[in-house]
């Protein structure tokens, strides 16, 4: 006599698990990490991420350098927001030494970082309409990017990784003609940028894919420790640009940009929102660049007071957290970066279930 | 009824969002004029990089053969991958005096990240970002470059 | 949001044992390793301080010891403190764990866990997260590998 | 209205004519016939070569030209021979064995599917005169040829032992199952309308106008229909589940390589234009010239240009519409092409079709 049981179990196999590897050589995630996927006909049952494929050891390597040489470490954490990790080191260095940094080089680092989060929204947005299939996307993406990394490679010669942020201030003088391309970049970038709502936001098939899919609530972001542009969606105000302002935030108007809903097209909006808020902090700063030194005098070698020392920067992904523990030494004796990527790609596992496959 | 309506309604606005995204990538279609892919090795001639761009490490050498580098070190120090050696030599000078001069300035790109630091604590200024950006080679050993020429001597700045 | 003295007087009713260093720029509490959970939770769940936000958990080897941190922030009042609990122990560390508290915990604890070699009790899923299972404990001062890692 | 008087200078079956004839003083009867079905094979085999490197040539191309991009430029002038560079590489590479697999089915799959493409073409009409075969019933023939392609690319996904492979052969089996109905259905319309299946008849009926014009709005929606659906049967973007590349590596054809891949590839491509040449027979007139109402002067003019260049112009349009459609739209999700097509299509073509009855009926059309 055969059960009803043993009859789902062995012989139709019900209770198995249909276990799909996402990566890390799969298209979509670019040898980065892997997503065991478990699925129930198309949709998902489970989800779990490994991670580590990429992870360099940067913080054991940091404990061997010196705070200028850990610049650019920072940069390959994540190299779409180099300049803003490069900030957090400084800012933390800065603060141990208590260093007041000029304005000129304030106004000039936040210019960048929110060049450096267009530039990776750009990306962010070609990329996610690759992903689902709009190859086209990803081509005007990165035609308007470019423009964004001509401006970094005219003023500091690299175009992804520029360890241009020096603890003080910065490592030389933008270029004359800074200010002039940025301009011109906005005013491009302003007609371009409705294009990418005609082409994707309104588009019925990509409203339908991704409107409420990933479904995330504020407490489930908040416990996850989830920040930046995906928390943002769920309505959870997270920007540490407003609740610590550092650079120059305090003088520019800008709005945080927060949705309800909490599913993935919210957060695609908030993403879009945050292009066009951070047009306006340009806009805002661009003439305003104070003529001033472009760095604070820095000894030639830096040596943090004993002590241990947190400060934390919004990233284009979500906050980013640099604690250093420094004895005294050129070296910090243990630097840890809390990145945001970190804690927001854990929630995956919460959020994915009894979804259809294409994510 | 409301029902049948909701149905064609939903229907003509999905389909008019379809052509407002067919409508820009038709115009791109018709406008050859921007294309802004760049044709490489052709344009190898007109193209021209912008002057901070971050190439290589070199030594600039004046007319007279002669670089800025005292081999002080610094550079060596301030690297964070170890890309940078120096070797130094002593030598006696028409004074009479043992003087250090630089015997080579090695410099392996295969390992530089362009992060500046040596460029910019240089305490002399010899060292500066050169323009090439075609470093593929057949030969890893071929990314170990020497910086300072063969024969060249050290600038003497005019007192 | 309470300022320094307040929250130093509210964690002070909670454990009485926690000690406050004096001169950090953050409000630091060192709390007894057999404490941490119970004052994490009554942290979390007083209306007055309501940490509910796991900033950053790590630890750090001072080749005595290890110290166990946590950056604990409330999305309500924006208040931040820093909770250290010390462990002695090099061979066999062990603390409680936050996950119950925290999700983001889990992960955070995991990567201690990989990196110091520092267990968990109460871990869901305590496994390593980065290296293979019978790789070293990078982080550690004591640390050595031969083969991979080339010391200047 | 004696428009073909002057096209008869372009009309096929003189030569098929006189080659039959030379033929059949050289030899018997059934040599002739076995002479001919050989030389028809060859011609086949070559017009398929050719036009699977053109299509998937063209596809880099406007792709491109939609991306701002300028496109395969590098071998040859414009980099036509691009095409013939990558055939000359996929034949070259390896065929690789996959453990576990069922070898015969494996190596069976993309036969299958390039044979379906291939026996499609027979029955087009591709100029006055020029037609292999012309079947009584061509429309449910070229149909029934193109929708066995299904069972290759089920038995692709099946025997080549991989989960990716597996989910987007299922995905392809609904898919093609089910927009086969909305294809039928759109074609049906013309149908109705000619009264004939015989795609000969279908050309000739329209030489006084194309039934995209004569039909009024019916015929508009099913030539709507129509795309949209064979778009999805020959899973094309934003269609293409079956293979797509960010979600199941290449859906059925992931475990495939060399020249095996090559024929999955070419069958895609044709299968393009087999739709696309049926779309343009049945509903833009096939190889008729345009010709607008009492306009003598151009309607002469029009007559001029071979039918063969009006028949690949036509086609190559329908083509285009299809390559913009794919390089516009991110993909569908698998609930929502099923949605699309039961919901939406189904209903709106069987509608149609009782529209195109009663018009049919009151003689409303030209």
């Amino acid at each position: 006599m055969m059960s009803e049981e043993i009859i789902k179990d062995v012989i139709i196999g019900e209770n198995e698990d249909y276990i799909i590897n996402m990566g890390p050589q799969h298209p979509s995630t670019h040898g980065v990490l892997r997503f065991e996927v478990c699925l129930k006909g198309e949709t998902v049952k489970y989800l779990i991420p490994h991670i580590g494929y990429i992870h360099r050891g940067i913080e054991k390597m940091c404990e061997s350098l010196t705070y200028p040489q850990i610049i650019h470490l920072t940069d390959r954490m994540d190299y779409f927001s180099a300049h803003m990790n490069n900030e957090a080191v400084c800012l933390v260095v800065e603060d141990a030494m208590q260093i007041e940094v000029p304005e000129r080089a304030k106004y000039i680092r936040t210019i960048l970082d929110e060049l450096g989060r267009l530039a990776s929204h750009q990306l962010w947005w070609c990329a996610f309409g690759m992903d689902l299939g709009a190859l086209t996307a990803f081509f005007y993406g990165l035609r308007d990017r470019e423009h964004i990394l001509d401006i970094f490679e005219e003023s500091f010669g690299s175009r992804l990784l520029h360890s241009y942020v020096m603890p003080g201030g910065l490592m030389h003088d933008v270029h004359p003609n800074f200010q002039n391309r940025i301009k011109e970049f906005i005013k491009y970038f302003r007609k371009k940028l409705p294009e990418y709502d005609q082409l994707l936001t309104g588009n019925v098939i990509f409203q339908n894919r991704t409107k409420g899919i990933g479904y995330m609530s504020k407490e489930t972001a908040i416990g996850y420790g989830v920040t930046g542009p995906s928390a943002r969606g769920s309505n959870y105000s997270c920007d540490v640009r407003k609740l610590a302002p550092y650079g120059a935030y305090d003088k520019v108007q800008f709005n945080e940009s927060l949705m309800t809903e909490g599913d993935t097209f919210a957060r695609y909006q908030v993403r879009m929102k945050e292009m066009w808020e951070s047009l306006s902090i340009i806009e805002q700063l661009v003439d305003n660049i104070p003529a001033d030194d472009y760095t604070a005098k820095m000894k030639p070698i830096i040596k943090l007071p004993a002590g241990e020392y947190f400060r934390r920067v919004e990233t284009v992904r979500g906050e980013l957290g640099v604690y250093v523990v420094s004895d005294g030494n050129k070296s910090p004796l243990r630097i840890k970066f809390r990145t945001p990527n970190f804690s927001n790609l854990f929630v995956m596992n919460e959020i994915t279930p009894d979804i259809k496959l294409p994510i | 009824m409301n029902s049948i309506l909701e149905y064609f309604t939903d229907l003509f606005k999905g389909i008019s969002t379809l052509w407002a995204g067919m409508r820009i990538t038709g115009k791109y279609f018709f406008s050859p004029g921007e294309i802004v892919t760049q044709q490489y090795p052709e344009n190898r001639k007109t193209l021209k990089m912008f002057d901070e761009f971050k190439g290589e490490v070199i030594m600039p050498h004046d007319e007279n053969n002669q670089h800025a580098c005292t081999g002080c070190g610094i550079c060596e120090m301030n690297c964070p991958n170890g890309s940078i050696e120096i070797i130094t030599d002593r030598v006696a000078n028409a004074d009479g005096k043992v003087e250090r001069v630089i015997d080579k300035h090695i410099y392996h790109l295969s390992m530089c990240t362009f992060c500046g630091l040596c460029v910019k604590t240089c305490p002399s200024d010899a060292l500066a970002f050169g323009q090439k950006f075609e470093h593929a080679v057949f030969d890893r050993n071929k990314l170990t470059k020497v910086l300072n020429q063969p024969g060249s001597t050290l600038r003497k700045e005019a007192k | 949001m309470l300022n320094r003295q307040e929250l130093t007087d509210i964690i002070r009713e909670f454990e009485p044992e926690v000690e406050f260093p004096e001169g950090t720029p953050l409000l630091e509490a060192i709390v007894p390793a057999e404490k941490l959970f119970a004052l994490t939770e009554k942290l979390k769940s007083d209306k007055r301080t309501a940490f509910n936000y796991l900033i950053n958990h790590t630890a750090v080897d001072f080749s005595t010891h290890f110290t166990v941190v946590y950056h604990l922030d409330s999305t309500e009042f924006r208040h931040l403190v820093v909770l250290k609990s010390l462990i002695a122990d090099r061979e066999n560390p062990k603390i409680d764990s936050l996950t119950a508290l925290y999700p983001a915990a889990e992960y955070f604890e995991r990567e201690v866990f990989d990196l110091f070699g520092i267990r968990f009790n109460n871990h869901p899923n305590l496994k390593r997260l980065f290296m293979e299972d019978d790789y070293g404990y990078p982080l550690r001062k004591d640390f050595r590998d031969e083969v991979n890692i080339i010391e200047r | 209205m004696n428009t073909n008087m002057s096209s008869n200078i372009y009309d096929f079956s003189t030569l098929t004519g006189a080659i039959h004839t030379w033929l059949s003083g050289m030899m018997s009867s059934g040599l002739v016939i076995f002479t001919e079905m050989v030389l028809v094979g060859l011609a086949f085999l070559l017009m398929y070569a050719l036009l699977g490197l053109f299509l998937v040539y063209f596809e880099r191309k406007v792709c491109a030209f939609i991306q701002n991009r300028v496109g395969p430029n590098r071998v040859g002038l414009y980099g036509i021979f691009q095409t013939i560079a990558d055939l000359i590489k996929l034949l070259m590479k390896e065929l690789i064995p996959i453990r576990k697999s069922d070898k015969l089915l494996f190596n069976l799959a993309p036969y299958i599917v390039i044979i379906c493409s291939f026996l499609a073409l027979a029955a087009l009409p591709y100029a006055k005169g020029l037609q292999a075969i012309d079947f009584n019933i061509g429309v449910f023939y070229v149909m029934a040829v193109s929708s066995l392609s299904v069972i290759g690319i089920l038995l692709a996904g099946w025997s080549s032992n991989s989960k990716y492979s597996l989910i987007g052969a299922m995905r392809s089996g609904a898919q093609i199952v089910s927009y086969e109905l909305s294809v039928g259905l759109s074609l049906l319309a013309i149908v109705v309308f000619t009264g004939s299946m015989q795609l000969s008849t279908i050309v000739e009926s329209q030489a006084n106008g194309w039934w995209i014009f004569k039909g009024h709005i019916p015929a508009f929606i099913s030539f709507i229909v129509f795309l949209v659906a064979s778009t999805a049967e020959i899973n094309r973007g934003p269609f293409d589940l079956a293979e797509a590349e960010s979600e199941l590596t290449a859906g059925f054809h992931t475990e495939y390589s060399g020249i095996k891949f090559a024929f999955f590839f070419l069958a895609e491509y044709m299968n393009m234009f087999i739709v696309s040449a049926l779309g343009a027979t049945v509903f833009l007139g096939g190889w008729m010239p345009f010709h607008v109402g009492n306009w003598e002067g151009f309607n002469q003019i029009m007559d001029y240009i071979p039918s063969v260049v009006w028949f690949f112009s036509k086609t190559f349009f329908i083509i285009l519409i299809i390559m913009w459609f794919k390089w516009t739209f991110p993909r569908l999700r698998i609930d929502q092409l099923l949605t699309l097509e039961w919901k939406y299509l189904l209903p709106i073509s069987l509608f149609n079709i009782l529209l195109i009855a009663f018009t049919v009926m009151m003689g409303w059309h030209f």
